[in-house]
């Protein structure tokens, strides 16, 4: 663990400004916490509670899950620590008109990844260095040029299995889910005010945690993330059962790459997959 | 307004007319040979001298180039004119003595013989060197390709250097306005000069840039073809313009897109025939004698390209004898329609009896598959062409057209005898499949409306709305829906007026109720529904409390634009929208049902 | 709960192999054994085994608790399917299977936890689902050597040589050999199926000291605070960055909330108890639209409240063994320790939460 | 449920289920029309009518799988045919990502078929019947999921 400094203290001097000028009401970034492993999300609403802001290695957290959180929004304009990747996922909620532009006050931070060893994630960012923020605290980073086909390595291991061995795999896999929905509440993009299994009539998702009801929750969970699923791996992160999601919503990912040219959040003005098509999309597998 | 008197007539004028022209209005016939209303005057041929009595200068001048003067009297046929003119045909015949214009002309002027030499061979031609087509060329056309060439005997109507001209633009208005067809413009023209074929008669004459579509065309007015229009290929001519009266012609007029609001749509967009010579062994294409029913239709028709005379294309000469083949690509299965024509049967009833009447000694042959004349009186009239001796019907299929000398042999099976049968004809004629015009995918998919493997559009429902579409508001008519004939198109279409008339009379639109619904508690508002939308149904509305304060922005639905495709209430993750008839708990209830 | 006070009688010494001939005796009998396997790599989780060879022992801690071997994460009430004539049938699933179960190696928090869950489950009506799992299991302990830094059991009251509900405590040896400490009749009847393998222990031996695991807060206090500060705005603070995703409760040996749903088509169909969470929106939503807990604050309160004073009050003791799970757990670092720390600063007269 | 998931086993009785789910303007217009011209299909398939393929949501065919469903599919108006111009368009992408899911999942994609079929193609919609329940017949019960009916959760 090291605390980037070059990065930390204008981060705390940017935020006291735009606390103390009144520009925002909070500012989410990552604070110090002795215990934890890594640096969790801090909330500083005074000009003095910004000199606990920190950024380090161990910036795991997308702390854009909040902008759609009602009691966050309530305190007034949100100030907000972005790295590259981070940025992606602000970028479908401005789209998805979660949160307007004019609401939130984006301080980028340049990120040459997180974690030692660095995250999976992190060794393939192509958004080392935010673009479009209002704020961009410390100077680039170098960004490696990444090949397309390093994207999507996850899913790739998952690939070349047989249909038989996956089915192996994942029935296993998904048999541990206890369905406690972490995944989608640490989601940002999850920002539902009801979720598809919260409605009862129908009941399309049965709640049990049975295979039969987690396939369901899987699968409608991945298919409501792709052409949206920025790759932050938060909810792979949070799952008590390290269920493997990532490599789910990274095969979407890679499949909305392949077919439509599309990757998720790195514009706010992108049509998201599902919302638009090319007469003539390819249709191979249909009769 | 200039008033003056011709043959005793007082005739009132506009200023700048000429002499010929207030003759014309004075119902007196002055003979031209130079002169076109659309070509400015240049009094080169002389034929058109009149006498001025009183009110001018005395004497002969050239009506066609003479302008009207107040007070002027003037002789049309006076024996100095006819003198005067009576030379100059004698002279013209010198000239041209093969000519049957001036022929015809000097014969009327009792013209026997003249007391000079007649020119033959090379010096003389038909060309009276009256300059109209060069006059043409320059002023009307603006092209300038042709011009007189030589001096004295040599004089003629040339290109610079006798090349093929760089500049002639192929328009045939120089061979159009030669008083004696003397001109040919394809000795000058670099390309070859292309006729317009005439849409309405199969191609089978030529039509001019300016046309009429086809007789009793609504409205019947002709209109300009932009593509073979000099005025548009050049910006030249103008002719009709400066010759239409009305001053009906504006080359400004451009197409234009028209936008309506309607409240209801009648698709009748009729039908094509498939091209026979897809099937060689009749030979259509390939032989000018093998004809479609189409084309005989006009060749026999009075406004047809041969004003209703019979005749063979190869030879000009009637056809004594003509088979007519049915079920040209009709009922067959491979290579072909499956489906019947319908109306084959009965036109070609109708045809035999049509050459009859043309051809009295000729003889008709039908080689058919079954006669189908299902159809108010349509077997007696079949049975009476048959009775009549109009034509012999031969039960079969025809294996073979090929020419043997001047004849087409139609080979073929009677199989009503059980016979091989060969035919001489001098005309064969075909009655191809029908199909949908083409272009009528494109409409159906703009309409939504669906249409079968052949094009022809889809009903709502084969027996019991046959005019409706599943598109509320678009009715057909006609053969776009299925080949018709003119009794049950006429029957269909007043069907689909009175389902028009029966949707847009009324002052309330009432529609199925099967459209989306929002559920604004839990809408996200992220509009994605509004992205699938294609309709443009799906807007934003603003959820405020009690104070006017707002609460959220939510997804609405426009009932009146949405069509209930439900694709929202698919896009929708939170299931907020749902499409009332298939409702999630409905559609979730069916699927639990199946495996009860 | 302090070791030093166990009756010596009661005492057994285990030769190296003890554990394998165990599980061999065990599995002999027909008896179902549940031990700590190594299910992905570095977790550990009690599951079923067929041999002693997979039973990991080196861990802090398996990955989901032991209570969801007695109260299953989704388990059947009930029965039922429509009949050609129109009735329905209904059958209730009978009560937990009678088979027997030993589960070797659970840790003693989570089997101190058995105590609040019997309370609930047996309180003001005998949940059968539980408690004949419950009658049927023997629970052989594994006294902790290794505490992990999230482990705070000693603040609840707890140990790491806690002998609460379990019917044999088992101080495992470096060398392989064990000292198993009987503390029931199921306990006697498990070092009796054993034999030869376990003999009682020579007189005056001694049980090894516990690893140290410090005090943190004094749940006294911290409920003294509770009482009078359900209005406060510490929960506003502290739930701030709370994203409500459950973790927490889901992995808590105590937490037994849940819900009750029937999963059925259209014939037949499964009335089902699966695990719940105070956490979620959801929990406390009426059907109305009304939610008496609207936001995180009060979902984040009741957490706490429940266990250290709504549980106490109704039962006489905390919700909470201290195994540190929710921490381990909680992906944005909020801490139940620090929280409970910070609470009795306050009610030690003290500010400042760490939100 | 009991008797359903003892059925299932009973590879003797298995008659295998086909879910079907239809638009209203040409696929389901093509099976009445399959039917009023008398071609003949096998009875394994049920028919759910939608107003459109762009209507179904995959959720749709999870629960007919986990219903018992040997085989799912959708079959809409042809591409540019649409009766609501562009349903079958947002159809095509959804349904085909979904089957890459299915796939990457496990989930045999030989079990979920999609399919254009226009009004007019009565005779299309007879033969795909066919041949779609025939290559069902060949793959046998949908044991990925006739194995989760009864429920429970795995240890």
């Amino acid at each position: 663990m090291s605390t980037n400094t070059a990065i930390t203290e204008p981060l705390q001097r940017a935020a006291a400004e735009l606390l103390s000028e009144g520009k925002v009401a909070v500012v989410i970034g990552y604070g110090m916490d002795g215990d934890s492993s890594f640096s969790p999300p801090l909330f500083a609403r005074e000009p003095q509670e910004a000199e606990r802001l920190v950024f380090d290695d161990r910036c795991f957290g997308n702390l854009s899950v909040y902008l759609s959180k009602d009691h966050i929004r309530r305190m007034g304009k949100i100030g907000i620590v972005v790295k590259g990747c981070d940025l992606r996922a602000v970028n479908v909620l401005l789209r998805e008109h979660v949160v307007k532009r004019e609401d939130v006050v984006l301080i980028g931070v340049p990120c040459a990844g997180q974690g030692d060893p660095l995250l999976g994630k992190c060794s393939v960012c192509e958004q080392r260095n935010p673009q479009g923020c209002d704020i961009v605290v410390g100077d680039p980073v170098e960004q490696p040029q990444i090949d397309a086909a390093q994207r999507y390595s996850e899913a790739a291991d998952i690939d070349a299995k047989s249909i038989e061995e996956r089915w192996e795999f994942w029935s296993g896999q998904l048999s541990k889910c206890i369905r406690c929905y972490a995944c989608r509440n640490v989601c940002p993009l999850c920002y539902c005010k009801r979720c598809i299994t919260e409605k009862t009539v129908p009941q399309w998702i049965e709640t049990s945690a049975h295979l039969r009801g987690n396939i369901a929750w899987n699968v409608a969970r991945a298919f409501h993330l792709t052409g949206r699923c920025v790759n932050c791996g938060e909810c792979e992160r949070a799952c008590p059962m390290d269920i493997p999601l990532g490599a789910i919503n990274q095969k979407m990912a890679q499949l909305m790459d392949e077919r439509y040219d599309f990757q998720s959040g790195l514009s706010s003005e992108d049509k998201a997959p599902f919302t638009t098509f090319n007469v003539d999309d390819p249709e191979t597998g249909i009769l | 307004m200039i008033k003056l008197t011709i043959d005793g007539q007082q005739v009132e004028v506009e200023p700048g007319r000429t002499i010929l022209d207030a003759a014309k209005l004075a119902g007196r016939e002055i003979p031209t040979l130079c002169h076109h209303p659309a070509v400015p005057p240049a009094g080169a041929c002389r034929i058109c001298v009149v006498e001025i009595v009183a009110g001018g200068r005395p004497g002969l001048v050239p009506s066609c180039a003479y302008p009207a003067q107040d007070g002027m009297e003037i002789q049309t046929c006076s024996e100095r004119v006819l003198q005067s003119r009576r030379m100059t045909l004698q002279l013209l015949l010198a000239r041209s003595p093969g000519s049957e214009v001036i022929q015809e002309m000097a014969a009327e002027h009792g013209i026997k013989e003249i007391p000079f030499p007649k020119q033959t061979g090379e010096s003389g031609d038909d060309c009276i060197m009256c300059g109209l087509c060069v006059r043409l060329c320059q002023q009307i056309v603006g092209a300038s390709a042709i011009c007189f060439d030589g001096r004295g005997p040599d004089r003629k109507v040339s290109t610079p250097y006798a090349d093929r001209s760089d500049v002639c633009l192929g328009c045939g208005a120089c061979a159009f306005v030669c008083p004696t067809g003397a001109i040919d413009p394809a000795e000058y023209c670099p390309n070859p000069i292309e006729k317009i074929p005439n849409e309405f008669n199969c191609g089978l004459d030529s039509r001019t840039p300016i046309h009429l579509p086809f007789p009793q065309a609504v409205p019947n007015k002709p209109l300009i073809d932009r593509e073979n229009c000099i005025r548009f290929k050049t910006g030249g001519c103008g002719a009709c313009a400066d010759i239409c009266p009305a001053g009906a012609i504006n080359y400004d007029m451009t197409d234009e897109f028209v936008e309506e609001d309607v409240g209801a749509i009648i698709v009748a967009t009729g039908y094509e025939i498939m091209d026979p010579s897809v099937y060689e062994e009749y030979g259509y294409g390939r032989y000018p004698d093998v004809v479609t029913s189409l084309e005989f239709e006009r060749m026999v028709s009075a406004s047809g390209p041969s004003n209703g005379e019979l005749t063979r294309l190869s030879n000009g000469k009637p056809p004594k004898s003509i088979v007519f083949l049915q079920c040209i690509g009709s009922r067959r299965e491979k290579n072909g329609k499956p489906y019947c024509s319908k109306i084959c049967c009965m036109y070609t009833a109708k045809h035999t009896i049509l050459y009859k009447h043309k051809v009295h000694d000729g003889q008709a042959f039908v080689f058919f598959m079954d006669v189908r004349a299902g159809g108010k009186n349509y077997d007696q009239f079949v049975r009476r062409v048959v009775k009549e001796k109009q034509a012999t019907y031969l039960r079969g299929r025809v294996s073979k057209v090929y020419a043997r000398g001047d004849k087409l042999m139609v080979r073929g099976a009677d199989t009503l005898s059980g016979t091989q049968i060969e035919i001489a004809a001098e005309m064969v004629v075909l009655a191809p499949a029908l199909v949908p015009s083409s272009g009528i995918r494109d409409l159906s998919q703009k309409l939504r409306v669906g249409y079968d493997e052949h094009g022809f559009l889809l009903e709502a429902h084969p027996k019991l709305r046959p005019v409706d579409t599943n598109t509320a508001g678009v009715f057909l008519a006609g053969a776009c829906h299925s080949p018709k004939d003119i009794p049950e198109s006429v029957a269909q279409a007043g069907a689909a007026a009175s389902k028009a008339l029966g949707l847009i009379c009324h002052t309330r639109l009432s529609r199925e109720p099967t459209i989306g619904i929002v559920d604004e508690s839990s809408c996200n508002g992220c509009f994605e529904c509004e992205g699938v939308c294609a309709y443009g149904a799906i807007g934003p509305r603003e959820l405020t409390d009690k104070k006017g304060n707002l609460l959220a922005t939510v997804a609405f639905i426009n009932e009146g634009l949405c069509q209930g495709c439900g694709a929202c209430a698919a896009t929708c993750r939170s299931k907020s929208i749902e499409v009332q008839g298939y409702r999630d708990d409905q559609l979730f209830a069916a699927i639990n049902a199946i495996h009860r | 709960m302090n070791s030093a006070k166990v009756d010596e009688q009661t005492l057994y010494q285990a030769a190296t192999g003890w554990l394998k001939s165990a599980v061999d005796i065990l599995l002999g009998a027909g008896v179902e054994v549940i031990a700590p396997i190594e299910t992905d790599p570095g977790v550990v989780e009690l599951a079923a085994v067929n041999s002693s060879e997979a039973v990991a022992l080196d861990y802090v801690n398996a990955r989901l608790p032991l209570k969801r071997l007695l109260f299953p994460v989704t388990e059947v009430l009930l029965e039922y399917e429509k009949q050609s004539d129109g009735d329905v049938d209904v059958k209730s699933e009978p009560a937990a299977s009678p088979k027997d179960v030993v589960v070797i190696g659970a840790r003693p928090c989570d089997v101190a936890a058995l105590e609040a869950l019997d309370k609930v489950f047996h309180w003001d009506y005998d949940d059968v689902h539980y408690s004949g799992r419950r009658e049927g299991t023997t629970l052989i302990t594994f006294a902790c050597t290794k505490p992990g830094p999230q482990c705070f059991c000693t603040s609840v009251g707890g140990s790491p040589h806690n002998s609460a509900q379990s019917d044999v405590l088992v101080f495992l040896e470096d060398d392989g050999r064990a000292l198993l400490q009987v503390c029931s009749d199921k306990g006697a009847k498990f070092v009796d199926q054993l034999g030869d393998v376990a003999k009682p222990a020579p007189a005056g031996s001694k049980l090894p000291a516990p690893p140290e695991v410090k005090a943190r807060f004094e749940p006294e206090k911290v409920k003294q605070w509770l009482d009078e500060s359900f209005e406060d705005d510490f929960w506003a603070d502290v739930s701030l960055k709370c994203l409500g995703c459950g973790a927490c409760s889901y992995l808590c040996p105590t937490c037994h909330c849940f819900d009750i749903v029937d999963e059925a088509n259209w014939h037949s169909g499964q009335r089902r108890r699966n695990w719940d969470c105070c956490s979620h929106p959801m929990f406390t939503k009426h059907a109305s639209g009304h939610n008496p807990r609207p936001d995180q604050a009060s979902r984040c309160r009741q957490r706490v409240m429940h266990k250290f004073k709504y549980f106490p009050e109704r039962f006489g003791q905390i919700a909470c063994v201290g195994c540190g799970r929710c921490t381990r757990a909680c992906c944005v670092g909020q801490n139940l320790v620090s929280i409970l720390t910070d609470i009795e600063t306050r009610a030690k007269g003290g500010a400042n939460c760490d939100a | 449920m009991i008797q359903q998931a003892s059925d299932s086993t009973d590879n003797s009785k298995w008659q295998p289920r086909i879910v079907a789910f239809l638009c209203n303007w040409c696929s389901y217009a093509g099976a009445d029309l399959a039917g009023m011209s008398r071609f003949a299909y096998p009875a394994a398939i049920k028919i759910v009518r939608l107003p459109c393929s762009g209507r179904v949501d995959p959720m749709f065919i999870i629960k007919s799988f986990e219903q018992g469903a040997d085989l799912v599919l959708v079959s809409g108006c042809h591409p540019g045919d649409c009766h609501y111009t562009s349903g079958n368009y947002h159809a095509r992408r959804k349904l085909l990502a979904f089957r890459e899911l299915m796939t990457f999942l496990g989930i045999d994609p030989r079990r979920f078929k999609i399919s254009w079929v226009s009004a007019a193609e009565g005779a299309k919609w007879s033969s795909l019947v066919k041949e779609i329940t025939a290559e069902v017949i060949a793959l046998g019960p949908f044991e990925n999921y006739s194995k989760l009916r009864a429920g429970g959760i795995a240890e």
